[in-house]
């Protein structure tokens, strides 16, 4: 296996990285954005996909980059650091993992950046699959969809929609599930907006018979979990990594501000309780970059069992991301709460990417799983 | 329990139940219900209006305050049961403002007869609403680092400089506020607890929009404000940062304290609803929820023990650091907890527990910062030595 | 309700009882003790005994002092702060408390100081008193005990035990346990003093087919947690006292280190991140204590419903017992890991005073269970 | 991986199994079963004398050591399969001692041919047993203030005063002690790295019995040690410091990672054996477990991060301190939570629990304490300010 280190290609990616995103999407378009009621910007997803981003994890073939699952992270690391807000996960990510194990022609509209998917799985406040309950009657190879789904990332925006429906067996069966790959314009589905606390895009979306047709199956009808679950660890990988870009982007401008702020007559950053904060804190990102490099390190090398190093990442990512927002809000102080500045917005997405795809008890408990425990 | 409390308690059991408004029986405490008076508030219904004149005719909205500002000249005890009473029949604050929680006091401690006279009446009836300046731009934590001046025109002050963190300027009548008097003093001489019109020309604010998107503080302005002397400043010119001190202490009590409706009893379990069953069912929302509510029974009997210790005259004095540093921390634990058990939904503005959450980050800022509180504990309580 | 503060009586019980402990039961008397191999000094006891600690829960009828659960637990609270070992919580708080409903003879005894007893009630690594298997079976007015009890504080000391057994029902239910108060000298009883960490005695007893009869039933037959729950109550409310009592002697003595130990130039005491840590001890001692004091309050006042107040103030006395050692030993460094100090005991003896009765999880989970958790 | 390493992977396995004692085979690592070597040491079976030769026969003892001194000359990927099929057959450590940890590196970074020659194949071989004085008495985390003094006495140095924290001094030969060899320069200056053999006379140590009950450390005193000047310095004479420092950032990476066997990939299961049924049950035990395994595996692989980095020539620098800090936390945290799952079982000295946890607490203190390792990331990593 590669060694947990970026490789010279890596190390070149993310400095290309580094500095479009300075340049393009600094954390003042990401307010910008915000202030505008605008989820993400179109034509910045359109210029990252001029550069490969939509396609790193779509094979040459379709026109992708194909970088693989450890590039795809540091781009999303990159991203969390200055808060960028693309459909990278929901498309480049987890739907173009999905469908090139079908080879789908959407694999081309995805790394165009033409294809806007969202994942529509989660039925309750915690992520989990198997507790799928909209259902998708059968009728020869006619399908009709019919429930709600929360949680949406990206789902008023999507184009596209990959469903995870229940076929048969019961509410928090394995089994009897199936994946569909379907439009965001058929008849019969509505979509209500949330007011997200991180000005991104997330929907609640409603079935109501809507059609679909043994074509829109992704992999095999009742056995959808095996088609999504390579997606849904990748997208979790690569969330993982945005919040490990999140907790050195805030801890970076605590730090900045720890060595500039005075007060009484003092630096702040002097005063030795904050220095041993500021340095567990850093401990504790350190220990979650390793997690998260090898969840990309894994993924590439032998994605089947890669479970676990996902899990690892994404429990980690997330409890390191809340302390690395409060420490940063608190040590801020009083212009830490204001709007005006953004520490707050660190906070906010925080905990949105934390609760996306499974929350830290969701993973951790994967992980002791693996463990004995 | 002596047979006066008990007498006092059906009394006022009775006089709740007669004169509580139905529809504000079991209301939610909310920005939308609370009262706070003032020459511009505008009462949210009849019944908020009738409940604030019946409580203040009764003193009520200032219970323990002499009646002869119209209080209630009720003795803790008395107090307590009052309060006791009025969460048992579901009854909210008639009156809420920073003119009964902080100058009210100070006024009582350190006011003239003059100012007492003039000031209460106003503040146990509702009817003017008073704001805090404190907290100056660039100054953080270092309270008496106060830039604000105020200049001895002969019969007036004039008042220049910036405040900030006051909370709902914007909406309030006075300020009371730190002002630099002896500019030759050292720091922490040299301040006045002056008391300002807010209508006095050159006096201004701006909103201060926070994380929550709520905007309940302001910055405030004074350009050229002229104070009349008479009755301008509390307690002696230049000691100003005696008073200011013990309201923080007050202040610190107060916000240990109240957050996130503690005293009245409310459980995690309250707070979060019906909760997911994979939230549920999580050992580790399970067991920070376990943690926070051992941890918000003992806080809420420490607050309860150190009342009877202030009242039996066993000075606590800097020790209440300590109230003020568990209270705020413990409930940004209670709001991150609540968030996880709500997962996705709460992420929505529009269910409301967001901004509850994000306004907790500021309990352990404002008031003093958590680390200046252990620093007083450490330095004031433990006696640690500065080298 | 009382207070939450030392009545004038409880000031004056407290100055007496420190007085008394720092004269004749220092640490420097419980190092002698462990260095002798000997769980307590019966000379000691017997002096406590003529002062009426032995009596403090039993009526004036038969001869105690009767002063009641707070004065119990203060005087359990300063007991802790020496570390003082005595079978105070095992005969003068849980014995007095079981068999002071029935108005048994061994009352007077135990104010006397001659009856020591010992609680054998658990038989597995946890505190769980319905997990017992132990059987008394019954022949008319006859019982025979068989089988093992663990962990059992003051077994090989104790000349008496109060032993729950089960008479009826399965293992881990309520119902079907009688308590036995029986000689410890009774034939098919072995005692087995294990190498404890605290250096006290706790022992494992086997129990082959001794000989109890109807006379030895505390309480009901079958009901024996009914005669059992008011006994318990209060021997965790004073050792939670202990607790509480043993965090105050080991931040006192860190305290007072932290002022004198001086390192790069500088007393230790002035670092800020030391001072911030022990003003955050200090806050959990404080909070600890108001649990503690309410438990003996709530005990006094209405026993029945003082579960919840007592299981608060064992599960906190015990976290920040933790804490309070843990920090003593860190910040004393090296000299706080050597034998020659003391912080290796309060360290010993909060460890076996945290497991015992309940840890922190039990009775957390009592107090949530109340909250609606 | 290249056929090199694969045809190096047969081939390790092959010698393992071949001259690996059976008895040996997944022994347990223990204070029984450690083999330390040393003049006087008494091996614990024929198997432990013939596993140690054999494996220093073939330079394994020192796997990447050179082989002019008995080392290996191993590349790392190569000590890495070695490692690993160690593992993989149960085979214990041939060999542990200081000399192999600390001084071996040392030597070969600063030492002369003649030192190298000298004393790297006495350790190898495992025939001189090092320790290590660098603590005094009341000197604690402040190392550079050393108070034993080397005087010149032209042939040899006198050496009087008293270290502390020696682990193992009274079964070592040798000692690599740090001394004070000029008096009048800075602190950190004027400290030499020497080397003393505990025979010569005036030597002497006292063992220090700790809170586990074990005395794995000892004081030590010099009462006018004569030590021949030839070869007793390391590195320059007076910079003894230099060399002291980059052991400490070499110790505290080992001591980081070993605690607890959590690179021989050892599960909180593993070490907690069959868990009673309420301790399983309890949601406070098992968040803390889940939380502790989530921990540890990715500190193990920020373990591995760290070596590539210092392999590929990325400097790890004073980051080791944070692989000390957290590493140590963690262990602490790990035996906190067997204790917790063992119950009343682990009470008793004899069920070998309460020893290894108590010895966890040092685990903080030693080689440098978590404090110190704090400053140091935020000093020397942070660059934060000191004022």
């Amino acid at each position: 296996m590669d060694k947990l280190l970026d490789s010279d290609d890596e190390v070149m990616l993310r400095d290309a990285a580094r500095g479009f995103l300075d340049e393009n999407a600094p954390i003042t378009a990401f307010r910008a954005n915000r202030d505008a009621g605008r989820p993400f910007d179109p034509g910045l997803w359109a210029e990252m996909a001029r550069m490969g981003w939509a396609g790193v994890l779509v094979p040459e073939e379709s026109g992708g980059a194909d970088m693989g699952h450890r590039a795809a992270g540091i781009l999303s690391e990159e991203m969390g650091k200055t808060l960028a807000a693309t459909p990278f996960i929901s498309s480049a990510v987890i739907a173009a993992t999905a469908l090139r194990e079908t080879g789908s022609d959407r694999l081309a509209e995805i790394s165009g950046g033409d294809a806007l998917y969202a994942l529509a799985i989660d039925e309750h406040v915690k992520h989990a699959p198997t507790r799928t309950a909209l259902e998708a009657r059968q009728t020869g190879n006619a399908f009709r969809l019919s429930g709600r789904k929360c949680f949406v990332a990206d789902g008023s925006t999507a184009n596209r929609l990959l469903v995870l429906a229940r076929t048969s067996g019961a509410d928090g069966e394995d089994q009897g599930l199936t994946l569909f790959d379907i439009g965001a314009d058929r008849a019969g589905l509505s979509r209500a907006t949330a007011n997200s606390i991180d000005a991104r895009d997330f929907a609640t979306l409603d079935f109501d018979n809507v059609d679909a047709t043994g074509d829109d199956v992704v992999g095999d009808v009742d056995n959808g979990l095996a088609a999504l679950a390579p997606a849904l660890r990748t997208g979790q990988a690569a969330l993982a990594a945005e919040l490990g870009g999140l907790s050195s982007g805030i801890a970076a401008i605590t730090l900045g501000y720890l060595k500039e702020r005075k007060q009484f007559d003092r630096t702040i950053g002097s005063f030795q309780a904050l220095q041993h904060r500021a340095a567990h804190l850093f401990a504790e990102i350190e220990v979650t970059a390793s997690a998260i490099a090898n969840a990309g390190r894994v993924l590439d090398a032998d994605p089947e069992t890669a479970q676990v190093a996902v899990s690892l990442a994404k429990a980690r990512a997330s409890q390191t991301a809340k302390l690395a927002v409060m420490e940063g809000v608190q040590m801020h102080g009083g212009i830490g709460m204001t709007d005006e500045y953004d520490a707050g917005f660190f906070m906010k997405r925080a905990r949105v990417g934390t609760e996306w795809l499974g929350d830290y008890g969701h993973h951790a408990a994967i992980v002791a799983a693996a463990r004995g425990v | 329990m002596s047979d006066n409390l008990e007498s006092f308690r059906s009394d006022i059991t009775a006089w709740i139940a007669g004169n509580l408004p139905s529809e504000l029986q079991g209301i939610a405490r909310n920005e939308e219900t609370i009262c706070w008076g003032g020459r511009n508030w505008r009462f949210a219904s009849d019944a908020q209006r009738l409940w604030l004149e019946h409580c203040h005719a009764k003193g009520l909205t200032c219970p323990r305050w002499p009646t002869e500002y119209g209080g209630g000249g009720l003795s803790r005890d008395e107090e307590k049961i009052f309060r006791e009473e009025m969460l048992n029949a579901g009854a909210p604050s008639p009156l809420e403002s920073f003119g009964i929680w902080m100058l009210g006091p100070a006024l009582l401690k350190f006011g003239t007869p003059e100012q007492k006279a003039e000031h209460l009446p106003d503040i146990t009836a509702g009817r003017i609403r008073w704001c805090q300046g404190y907290s100056e731009p660039g100054a953080g934590s270092d309270l008496a680092n106060v830039q604000t001046k105020a200049e001895d025109m002969g019969d007036h002050w004039r008042v220049n400089g910036q405040k900030i963190w006051t909370s709902y300027a914007d909406k309030a009548d006075k300020i009371f506020a730190l002002v630099r008097t002896d500019r030759d003093a050292p720091k922490h001489l040299g301040i006045s607890f002056m008391l300002i019109d807010m209508q006095t020309p050159g006096v201004s604010t701006k909103p201060i929009r926070l994380i929550s998107g709520a905007s309940p503080f302001c910055e405030t302005f004074f350009d050229n404000v002229k104070v009349p002397k008479d009755g301008a400043i509390v307690g002696e010119q230049n000691r100003g940062w005696d008073v200011a001190k013990y309201l923080l202490t007050h202040e610190r009590e107060m916000i240990g304290g109240g957050g996130g409706g503690l005293l009245s009893g409310s459980t995690l379990a309250d707070m979060i609803g019906t909760m997911d069953a994979d939230a549920a069912a999580d050992p580790v929302i399970r067991a920070e929820a376990m943690e926070l509510e051992v941890d918000a029974m003992a806080f809420a009997l420490t607050m309860e023990r150190y009342r009877d210790m202030a009242e039996a005259g066993q000075g606590v004095g800097h020790a209440s650091a300590m109230l003020k540093y568990y209270g705020t921390e413990l409930n940004k634990r209670r709001h991150e907890i609540i968030m996880s058990a709500r997962g996705s939904d709460a992420l929505d503005w529009d269910a409301g527990f967001a901004a509850n959450w994000l306004r907790t980050k500021a309990n352990s800022i404002e008031g003093g910062t958590s680390e200046v509180m252990l620093d007083i504990i450490s330095k004031r309580v433990l006696d640690l030595p500065s080298k």
